[in-house]
């Protein structure tokens, strides 16, 4: 009942719902590619790009150090020592490829998935595991490498990504021409976001402006156990439309890809050419969090049929194709995979718990009195424990 | 009779206010093919239809929105909010839409929506996921508010809420969602949903908590009977409208009471509990009304959400300072 | 600063900004039009229909009337009778094509402004005035001519009309191919209201359910205050196409064309094949109300030539060019506006003031005991004044 | 000096703040060429240009969360919400993310943001052009709210809220706008922020008000004078945090307090006021706090709002039933 129809309705054009079903399993004809699973290198009209071989092995460094974030975190869940974990597990490439196309002056407002990305940016992977051990709300500071705090409440931080590449229009680091200064904001968000309020709303003010932010979704096909059909009935991307500015879909398991549009994109944001939406086709291979059991709601032969798709391993097969890595490459990049392994481990055992009187810190930039107040009666209520069994 | 869950209750509750009325429908994040994230709609879609078990794009004020359209063509919504901070979102077509069309239309509208929110803490979670929004709903005319603390509640509250032709905010303390069991007698007869109950009789302080810390009231009420000390605990049930009823009455016999809940103190439902109390109890009262509720700051990272709720220790330290008034 | 840049980008296509601007002056080549200003009937590949002489005169009518019922009302608030009043002056057509569209059976949710919409549901025009007046808050009753009460909060009956049309969906009367039992909901909105994030959900949640609803946004070309430039950069009807919908751009100061796309686009609703978006492009020729002084922000320049597209005007040069409507005609309806006229500001005086003890009533279907105490203790407090000067 | 309103008071105080910090931008919707549709703005956009004072699209999330963006830049953005009952659209951005940015954050953000709101009743509008919002906002940790009442503290009260490191919802009764003059020094040094002020001395009762309430407590108190009671009138200012040492002070004295808003009574102000009055200055009182506000109920059509709202005569039914205690 609830179905859509297909067909002509005179005047209103084709209904372009099965034209351009949202779920091609390949992402349809108009998905950016340039290295296909198979690890063959193709390529585009519009978005080749050459990639020297440190950068091709860098990406393929990033994409296994980030994985290994992922899992390590994933099993330190599994252990107690985390309270809940986001994995990315199918998403590096996407991540690694948006990440890898920032430049320093740029600004970037993350998810609460974004690990790869804050890896890109400098940020202490320990770092991350704070948030969701419950000891902090994340600890990195956003000014230092440019790259906001995990946002929960989905979308929200589109609106602050735009307001953010509103203030860089007023500062002038926009359309100077000068590449060090000019400087472009990156808003990631999944498929499931882009139906909030917030997520569109952002689209209009970033086109209205004509603001300098790529909006960076990753369609990685479910919002938990929601596919991607129930937001849209036809390709993400295409909402940008909608809006006024270009969208792409890139495939998201092809870092080659995904830094080529993303690059292309952050230019024509810091050039003063505006708004761009790139939709990431992705998938994501393990559960929504470590909380969530996906087989209540998804096929196996999904998940098989984007295994073959895997983002590491096809730059991996072309790695060794063309003789551009050898085994003690990536022996070496293992080994250090291993030892990041080790490091998260140790130090996320190693975290400590906060105060509980740090309840009262920076609620607001000063203390209040009221605040005060209520810190002392605290503290003395805790300190009648003391020596006592509570 | 079969000892169930809160979880269990709510579900089953749900199930039979289907099953009574073709008009009612869930809709929500998650809760069809995945039973929500909590599994109080497990089996709903399956049972009832795509149709009356609505996976929803995910945007709360879409919701809410779409759940006013429906109760305008006659059906009866029942919404999830997938957590206590998700639902704001959704606040200004709850405060604005829902709290209002009875009003604006000078009662030729209904608007029979459950709007159910898994709310408070304690569940170990990352920030938006333990927050307790009732004051701003109680506040809003037009909006009633109940929050159920134990399964058979839930299994009754839930069709009741349902059946109220006016919308109903319905929390759910999910700490307590699958935490104790309780026989259901599925033959009996609730009490009233806008209802408050003594849940146990005591004489030196009365103290009211409901959702969540109902449990905390109680354990608070033996550790102090080991005392000597007598703790009646009133279980509220409804925020808005209040049953004040059996409060003043408790309140006339101790003279002295305890408010708690997990909400921030300031402007929670204590300050109108307080405020309400002393006006109507001048003369019974020993000492002030006392407050224990969550700090006046945001939600803790969970590692200390503990020192941050109210718990037994806190209570009793309330009751021991009334008791020295 | 924040200007946009049109041209190629590569990649991303060519920037749409200057090729379709919002606000060409004429509508731009996609408007959809059957009479032209001059009061010529034009044919429109996929939208002409024939309009029976009865309709036409019918048109006129209703587009007189309407006129009146607002310009009585202005004159009303003037005369101090309502506290505020929202003009309708050059949107006569669009209501009235829109309105005439509907079936009995569809539904329709209004903004502050659809008093045209009103009157063709048969809603009494004086029903109209208690909310402006301040003596009730709308007080007809939805139920009976299917028509929703004015909505305030811009955007907000965009999600109620999605969702109502998801009930016809689950009544059954969707799609059945009985004419007298197939049905639609139409949600009105305006221009500003195409930012508010409630609006771009309801066209996720419409597409996703594919419900029949037609999205009809009047662009009268202004906010209050600020221009439709603000709020998109592309013509807004193409706002749909982002969401997978139809989307149609109709002069909607011609009652014929936009009688005729909207009633294509309810038939495309009621038999089941989903949302479409109706842009009636307009122009509010009056202030945003009556408290409003749109000289601060706009030239007269502009109304001149808005002028000159008078809805009404062009259909009395076409009745009488072609001889359908003699003086006796155009007299009769002269006439009739005027007893509406008078019957509205009669009916208008005599509006009795809400009771003060009202203010407790319908809160809740039923009266809580609290409220009966407030009630009961603010009765007692009135009667203490009573004799007495207050 | 000069007499100014207190619409011209905002005026005033936005442009010396704008002057003064090339980082003050203002955002929302008219308040460019318009000024504002309460003229607010008025002549800032031509002095400060479309940069700095900023038309925004037709959306409060948007305003308020493109806000967020601009602060995190860097900048010091001033929003204004177009009427009270508009404010819910961007609740979620201002409770969830405004107030949150600090503390998330550990105090590696500040969040310089003030939300202007027209407030109250009284002007005759239309559903949602009346509300007062204050306690939700108030209930919510990491905002500041403030509500000015005459026209001096009007231009003082928004420069110091501009300049504060916090987050800053400043309340405007809408119905005094244009409606009393007053002198202006703008050589005197202001008060701090968040302090409260005797506005007028007494010795029997004392009134709490704040915005709008203030000159109706003024009047209340002159007209009890004459028949010999002597009401000591508190203008609240700040609403959070509270500034309870003058108001305790004041009750030790009287041992009667009134509490007057426009808010619902029902867990508003009042009711946090009376809690904690009850609870620091319990031997002092001679009767309950007594609250005087709208009743629970939503805004009525404007043709009866002057009875829904607290006037003169209901403050001082108020003072008499206080002092029957
Ligand atoms: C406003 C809001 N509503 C609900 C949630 C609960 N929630 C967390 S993640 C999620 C799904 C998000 O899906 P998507 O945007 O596709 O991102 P993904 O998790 O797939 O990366 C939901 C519903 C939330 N965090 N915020
Ligand atoms: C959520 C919300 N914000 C602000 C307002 C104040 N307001 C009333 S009408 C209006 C402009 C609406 O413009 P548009 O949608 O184009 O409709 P029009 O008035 O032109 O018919 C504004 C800002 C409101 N009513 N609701
Ligand atoms: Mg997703
Ligand atoms: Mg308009």
């Amino acid at each position: 009942m609830t179905q859509q129809q297909a067909g002509e309705t005179p005047g209103f054009g084709p209904d372009l719902v099965e034209v351009f079903g949202p779920s091609q399993q390949d992402g349809g004809p108009e998905l950016v590619q340039l290295l296909t699973p198979e690890g063959e290198r193709v390529h585009h009209p519009e978005f080749d790009l050459d990639f020297s071989e440190d950068q091709l092995r860098g990406f393929y460094r990033d994409m296994v150090l980030t994985r290994r974030i992922d899992t390590e975190a994933t099993a330190l869940q599994r252990h107690g020592e985390l309270g809940i974990w986001a994995q990315l597990l199918g998403q590096e490439a996407a991540q690694i490829g948006a990440g890898r196309a920032l430049r320093p002056q740029d600004y970037v407002f993350p998810t609460y998935r974004e690990h790869g990305v804050a890896y890109c940016r400098g940020v202490n992977p320990l770092d991350l595991l704070g948030l969701f051990r419950g000891v902090d709300q994340g600890s990195w500071d956003p000014s230092e490498n440019n790259f906001g705090l995990y946002t929960i409440v989905i979308g929200a931080q589109t609106l602050h990504a735009t307001g953010y590449a509103m203030g860089m229009q007023r500062d002038g680091v926009v359309g100077t021409g000068d590449p060090d200064r000019d400087a472009a904001v990156i808003a990631h968000f999944g498929d499931g976001a882009s139906s909030q309020g917030d997520v569109n709303e952002s689209f209009i003010f970033a086109a209205s402006y004509n603001a300098p932010v790529v909006f960076f979704c990753q369609n990685n096909q479910w919002a938990i156990s929601e596919p991607i059909e129930r937001q849209t009935r036809i390709p993400l991307y295409q909402r940008a439309l909608g809006f006024g500015f270009p969208g792409v879909r890139v495939d998201g398991n092809d870092v080659l890809a995904t830094y080529a549009v993303t690059q292309a994109a952050l230019q024509r944001a810091r050039e003063g050419q505006g708004p761009t939406f790139v939709e990431a086709y992705t998938y994501r291979m393990g559960a929504h969090t470590t909380t969530d059991d996906p087989t209540r709601y998804r096929l196996s032969d999904d998940l098989e049929r984007w295994k073959l798709k895997d983002p590491i391993a096809r730059v991996e097969v072309y790695l060794r194709r063309n003789g551009l890595a050898d085994d003690d490459f990536f022996e070496a990049v293992q080994q250090e995979a291993n030892d990041l392994g080790h490091t998260l481990r140790e130090g996320c055992k190693a975290l400590p718990d906060p105060q509980p009187l740090s309840i009262f810190d920076h609620v607001f930039t000063e203390m209040t009195e009221e605040l005060e107040q209520q810190r002392e009666g605290f503290d003395a209520y805790l300190a009648s424990f003391e020596g006592a069994h509570r | 009779m079969s000892k169930i869950t809160l979880a269990k209750g709510l579900n089953m509750g749900l199930r039979k206010a289907m099953e009574d009325d073709p008009k009612v429908l869930l809709m929500g994040e998650d809760v069809g093919k995945l039973g929500g994230v909590f599994r109080i709609t497990d089996g709903l879609q399956k049972d009832f239809g795509e149709d009356r078990v609505i996976d929803s794009p995910l945007a709360e004020s879409g919701i809410v929105g779409t759940a006013v359209g429906l109760a305008l063509r006659g059906y009866r919504p029942v919404v999830e909010i997938q957590f206590d901070g998700f639902v704001y979102p959704a606040y200004d077509q709850i405060v604005c839409q829902v709290a209002k069309m009875t009003f604006r239309s000078q009662g030729k509208i209904k608007m029979p929506m459950v709007i159910r929110i898994p709310f408070g803490g304690g569940i170990g979670a990352v920030e938006h996921h333990s927050e307790s929004p009732e004051a701003q709903f109680a506040h809003t005319p037009g909006l009633k508010v109940v929050a159920c603390s134990n399964p058979v509640d839930g299994y009754w509250m839930i069709q009741q809420a349902i059946a109220c032709d006016d919308p109903v905010i319905f929390l759910e303390p999910k700490r307590q969602y699958h935490a104790d069991k309780a026989e259901l007698d599925e033959s009996a007869t609730p009490a009233p949903l806008f209802t408050s109950r003594v849940v146990r009789g005591g004489t030196d302080v009365t103290v009211l908590a409901y959702g969540p810390t109902v449990k905390t009231a109680l354990s608070a009420a033996e550790a102090a009977a080991g005392e000597g000390k007598s703790i009646e605990v009133i279980d509220l049930r409804t925020l808005s409208p209040l049953d004040m009823a059996p409060v003043y009455d408790s309140v006339r016999r101790t003279g002295r009471v305890v408010v708690t809940h997990e909400a921030h103190v300031n402007l929670g439902m204590g300050a109108e509990l307080a405020a309400r109390i002393t006006e109507n109890c001048f003369y019974s009262l020993e000492a002030p009304v006392l407050r224990v509720g969550a700090f006046d700051t945001p939600y803790p990272p969970s590692r200390i959400e503990e020192d941050y709720l109210p718990d037994l220790d806190r209570v009793l330290d309330a009751v021991d300072r009334s008791l020295e008034f």
